[in-house]
């Protein structure tokens, strides 16, 4: 018959038959793209070296992937773009004044370390590049703490330094930040567009927001996890973040400044490292806003989120384990 | 038991590498960590532990045709915390400045189940020599795992050994704070095993 | 009612229905020769009655049902027995099986109508319809006379004719219910007599609008059957997302639709029953959807049961070049085959072959990122991820825990995963290893 | 106010200075019963238990008995003594009482006694000269800070037996990787509370 012949070139594989067009590496690279506005921006403000850092970061931390991988025999992963996402994200927590080996040890704790040791993608606990980044801070505190003075020209190279506005909030309440930056809506337009000292990524809330939009757009990130977290910041910011009483505080100043915005869109939400079930993702992000606040407010260090999401990294599993997706049927199974 | 015809040299090897508390058995795993910011400070203990677990396998060794099975359990114990006090008064009294910083982990040498164990395990139920020599190696294997856990986390978490100042710079700050011990410790048991089955054919540590 | 009903997750694939679904029923050719596995059903196979040598006809009973969860199976040719030996089937399995070679003549039984069938009794109806050799045509092919005989305590209030039609390319159930929307309805009606039912309900995803108007039309007189639109999502068609989203009943965990008190039959059973009721014609024909880009003609036709794949594929101009995958169903659920030598059997809804553009390898897979897209889209609320890793590093008895055997395997989680996991043969494999 | 200092200790016993993360004590059981989930649980439970009565004991005997008569020197001989008594009685107690629950969380009683967590605390006690309620207090916080420790630990080990790590780090040094990930982030709450 003639398809006898045919019959050795079927393909048998088991069903379905077709898939979607997702892939993990389009995935990272639109998460890389959506950090485009906020990389941008921070060249704006901390010029040349603000790219320099970030570029330094993403090298080394694709060159130890790539290097691990071969030394061991192994395929080489840096193609789907989360070694690149992971140098992208310890880039723009970075001050831009480090000297060049703090991007190289980050980024070999950050591969290494947090994610190769473990197994890879997919199997590592803790979000690499905060892993990383905390390392660094625990590491080098005076380096990690020396912030330049935004620019805002593209080429300036100034040297002065300065206070993140929640390191002045800390040692000098709300007046002295009052003081620094005029009026309120002067301090709130300087927040937004990114006109203020700190990490290199995190200044600018804008430019942060249209990425969060792309990724929310696609689907690649849903409200649950920074929905809670930003809502929870915001309610303990009201309610105990006030000089003169509970509910006086502003919500505003904390919404905006710090790393809240890029940790929460960004490495909150990290998919490895955050529940995979929605309603445990709500309680994550439930507890890194409280963590966060906690530490703003009374804790050893101007900025919690990075902490926060390291110490809710560990309680993932934990939820995950606790908080089951509802079955179909499920509800008549009770009444049994 | 086939470690009864080990000669005092086997003895004291295994003690040292084969059965090594801290990397092979994955005992006493405290002190690996709170005792190893520095040098000076793990050796410290680690000469206190291996004073404790030689003396105790004498005690025991001796004592071994005395003591009734049924208690004997309480009876290690009251031996163990008897040495462990002495170590302890001297230690509080000669070595003020170190005993400040690790005098509470000189004292939880008595919940050591490295040393209970080899009271129980080797020393009562072999003569005293041998005993000897058991205790001399475990203690000798913890203080060399001591002094490679210290030796590191001094070296970059300070720049420094025993206190002199080697290396200039920025060190790595974190290695001599609590996070940093665990990395250093788990690093090194990696380590280990690697070279353990690369070069020896092992299987690794079996784990706890 | 403004919104269409549905159930929660699932996933919204490409259909590529266009392919077919303006193309009429065709009658295929008269075949050469058939190939009738004895087992074309779930539960016991049918007894052989004919030997080698023996003459058939059309309608003729060549295998006859063993036990109650069984079904009989007829000759759809004319001609004489050549083989009774084991064969392959769609499923990928060696079934005992009956060759007939065809004599040309094409000559029937002779079938005993039933002008006055409304006026049967409940179990007259099902006595047909056994031996009639009727089974579930949407896939799983269980015997209809078993769905429509609960055990008393199962009082049951609703028959749904199941239009859904989800997987992705397939267009038989839609091409039945554009042409002959009223033999379907009459189907429903016999079916629901059966039962002692009052209320039926016709399910037709959105994307069939003609088919929609069709069965509307064909139930303008009947006040208590009711066509329902359902929004176009995969699994619509699953028996408990259908009930889901029609009657808002979830069907109990580990239980059937007759728990809570529903039958679901599919189009093409409906149109069985009533052939067989009416008529008197045992199931020995059915439409076939042959589609798909590998396909010259892609075509529905009117296919006898036991005829070649490669029969039918060459009907509609043969493979084009570069064809690298057959499936004997949809895209979603169906086998794969590695012959065209299979034949069609009760339960197969189509033919479907894919160019290579169309293929998506599942060798090259990665760990998985923990993304949640499966566990959005289960619609029965599992956990794949977890699933599919227990499954790969051999935890199977850990894979009970997250209700292993709570999945019907729809493909939903595989479809979207960025990793492109083999979810579904992950959970086939614990499956396999573990007792329920 | 008393209340909140008591609240304060507990907080600061759990979080702050978690036992574990950043005292290093108690290791061997938090690596040897976090294998599995539910190890980890009954010995969470056993564990907070014992915690809280030996420190209410250890304190009535070294304020009420070995001050007094000036054998403070002999407090570890004595305190491991008491904790060993008293695990010993708890046992037999349970055995006799509950034995369903003997069967759950016996196993782990025997565990206990060469933990160094419990004979830590009452020697902390000592050394602060805490209350009979802050002595009771730390102790709590010190086994719910441990149990803390044990679950999440537990549970990060569960997720990871399915995971591809490298053959010379699997178990006990990833673990204690681990551990140290753990502790760089319980970082972020020192200073939180300075008592």
């Amino acid at each position: 018959m003639a398809t006898e012949a045919k019959a050795h070139e079927l393909i048998v594989s088991v069903s379905p038959h077709v898939r979607g067009k997702e892939t993990v590496g389009r995935i990272m690279w639109t998460v890389n793209l959506s950090l485009l506005p906020a990389f941008i921006m921070s060249v704006y403000y901390f010029g040349p070296l603000a790219a320099y850092v970030t570029g330094l970061c993403i090298l080394s931390a694709v060159l130890t992937e790539h290097i691990y991988q071969v030394s061991l025999n192994k395929k080489t992963t840096i193609g789907d773009g989360s070694a690149f996402l992971t140098g992208l994200l310890l880039g723009l927590n970075l001050p831009a004044s480090v000297p060049f080996y703090i991007p190289i040890v980050g980024s070999f704790i950050a591969i290494v370390i947090t994610k190769l040791l473990f197994g890879g993608l997919g199997y590592n606990i803790f979000n690499p590049a905060l892993i990383g980044r905390a390392f660094l801070l625990i590491s080098f505190p005076r380096l990690m703490t020396i912030w330049l003075k935004p620019t805002a020209q593209f080429v300036s190279l100034d040297a002065k330094t300065t206070a993140t506005p929640l390191g002045i909030l800390k040692e000098g309440g709300l007046d002295q930040l009052m003081q620094v930056f005029g009026d309120k809506a002067d301090l709130y337009m300087s927040l937004l567009v990114g006109n203020r000292a700190g990490s290199l990524g995190e200044t600018s809330v804008i430019a942060l927001l249209i990425g969060a939009a792309l990724l929310l757009y696609r689907g690649y990130i849903t409200w649950h996890i920074p929905f809670s977290f930003l809502a929870t910041v915001g309610v303990m910011a009201w309610a105990l973040g006030g000089d003169s009483g509970f509910f006086t505080g502003d919500p505003l100043i904390h919404l905006l400044s710090g790393g809240l915005i890029l940790g929460a869109f960004f490495m909150a939400t990290d998919y490895v490292t955050c529940p995979s079930i929605r309603k445990g993702q709500i309680v994550f992000g439930i507890g890194c806003g409280l963590i966060t606040m906690l530490i703003r407010l009374k804790g050893g260090f101007p900025e919690g989120v990075m902490f926060a999401i390291l110490l809710m990294n560990c309680f993932a599993p934990l939820i995950d384990r606790g908080v089951k997706s509802k079955m179909f049927g499920a509800i008549k199974e009770q009444k049994k | 038991m086939s470690i009864q015809k080990k000669s005092n040299w086997e003895l004291l090897k295994n003690g040292m590498f084969g059965e090594n508390t801290i990397f092979r058995m994955a005992i006493s795993l405290c002190p690996s960590i709170a005792v190893t910011n520095g040098l000076k400070n793990g050796v410290a203990l680690g000469i206190s532990v291996m004073f404790v677990q030689t003396m105790v396998n004498i005690t025991i060794s001796a004592m071994r045709k005395f003591i009734h099975p049924k208690i004997r359990i309480p009876i290690f114990m009251l031996v163990i915390a008897g040495y462990v006090t002495i170590i302890d008064m001297l230690m509080a009294t000669y070595a003020r400045t170190i005993y400040r910083e690790i005098g509470l982990y000189i004292q939880i040498i008595v919940a050591f189940a490295s040393i209970f164990a080899r009271a129980e395990v080797f020393a009562s139920k072999n003569k005293i020599v041998p005993s000897l020599f058991d205790g001399l190696g475990m203690g000798i294997g913890f203080l060399l795992a001591m002094i490679v856990i210290s030796f590191f986390r001094e070296l970059l978490g300070k720049g420094e050994l025993f206190g002199y100042s080697l290396i200039s710079g920025n060190p790595l700050l974190i290695m001599i704070l609590p996070a940093g011990g665990f990395l250093a410790v788990g690093l090194l048991m990696g380590f280990f095993n690697w070279v353990d089955m690369k070069f020896y054919g092992g299987k690794g540590a079996s784990g706890v | 009612m403004g919104k269409t009903a549905t159930f929660e997750r699932g996933i919204h694939p490409r259909y590529h229905k266009d392919l077919t679904a303006g193309k009429s029923i065709a009658k295929a050719k008269l075949p050469q020769r058939i190939v009738v596995p004895v087992s074309q059903h779930i539960g016991a196979p049918a007894k052989p009655e004919v030997g080698i040598g023996d003459e058939v006809k059309r309608g003729q009973v060549i295998g006859s049902a063993t036990g109650f969860v069984c079904s009989p199976v007829h000759s759809s040719i004319s001609g004489k027995v050549t083989a009774i030996a084991d064969f392959p089937t769609a499923a990928g399995k060696m079934v005992q099986s009956i060759v007939i070679e065809s004599d040309g003549k094409d000559e029937a039984v002779d079938f005993k109508e039933n002008p006055d069938y409304m006026n049967l009794g409940a179990d007259d109806i099902k006595a047909i319809i056994k031996d009639a050799g009727i089974v579930g045509m949407g896939g799983a092919a269980f015997p209809t006379n078993v769905k429509l005989s609960p055990p008393k305590e199962k009082t049951i209030d609703t028959v749904i004719i199941n239009g859904a039609e989800c997987e992705p390319y397939l267009t038989a159930d839609h091409r039945l219910m554009v042409e002959r929307p009223k033999e379907v309805v009459e189907g429903l009606k016999i079916i629901m007599k059966s039962l002692g039912v009052n209320e039926g309900h016709i399910g037709i995803e959105e994307n069939k609008p003609d088919a929609i108007e069709a069965m509307k039309s064909a139930v303008a007189g009947e006040s208590n059957i009711e066509v329902r639109p359902l929004e176009i999502k995969y699994p619509q068609g699953a028996e408990k997302m259908l009930i889901k989203a029609i009657k808002g009943r979830e069907v109990p965990i580990k239980g059937l639709p007759m728990d809570v008190g529903v039958v679901v039959q599919n189009v093409g059973t409906a149109l069985a029953v009533y052939e067989a009721v009416r008529y008197g014609k045992p199931l020995i024909e059915r439409v076939v959807t042959i589609t798909g880009t590998g396909i010259k003609e892609p075509a529905n036709m009117m296919v006898r049961i036991g005829t070649l794949m490669s029969d039918v594929v060459e009907q509609c101009g043969g493979l084009v070049e570069g064809a690298v995958k057959v499936i004997s169903g949809g895209p979603m659920m169906g086998f794969a085959q590695w012959t065209l030598d299979v034949p069609v059997v009760k339960g197969t809804s189509g033919i479907l072959v894919l160019a290579e553009d169309e293929y998506v390898s599942s060798d090259d897979y990665s760990a998985c990122i923990r993304c949640g897209s499966c566990i959005d889209v289960c619609p029965m609320g599992l956990n794949p991820s977890m699933l599919s890793i227990l499954s790969e590093k051999g935890f199977f008895e850990e894979a009970k825990e997250y209700n292993l055997f709570d999945c019907f395997e729809c493909g939903s989680c595989a479809y979207v995963c960025p990793a492109k996991r083999p979810m579904v043969q992950f959970i086939r494999l614990a499956k396999s290893q573990v007792k329920p | 106010m008393d209340f909140f200092k008591l609240l304060e200790l507990v907080v600061a016993a759990s979080l702050i200075n978690n036992f574990v993360f950043t005292r290093f004590l108690g290791l061997c059981i938090f690596f040897g019963v976090t294998k599995k989930m539910e190890t980890a649980v009954g010995m969470s439970i056993t564990f907070t238990a014992v915690m809280v009565v030996s420190a209410a004991i250890s304190w009535v005997v070294y304020e009420q008995i070995m001050i007094p008569l000036d054998l403070t020197f002999l407090k570890i001989i004595i305190f491991i003594g008491i904790v060993a008594a008293f695990v010993q009685s708890a046992d037999t107690i349970m055995k006799k009482v509950s034995p369903s629950m003997y069967y759950k969380l016996g196993v782990y009683l025997a565990l206990i006694t060469t933990n160094c967590i419990i004979i830590a605390v009452p020697l902390i006690n000592a050394g602060e000269h805490y209350s009979f309620f802050e002595s009771m207090a730390f102790g709590l916080g010190s086994g719910l800070g441990f149990a803390l420790a044990l679950l999440i630990m537990a549970s990060i080990r569960e997720k990871l037996e399915v995971a591809d790590v490298p053959a010379p780090f699997k178990g006990l040094p990833i673990s204690f990787i681990i551990a140290g990930l753990i502790a760089l982030a319980f970082t972020g709450f020192s200073g939180l509370i300075t008592l």
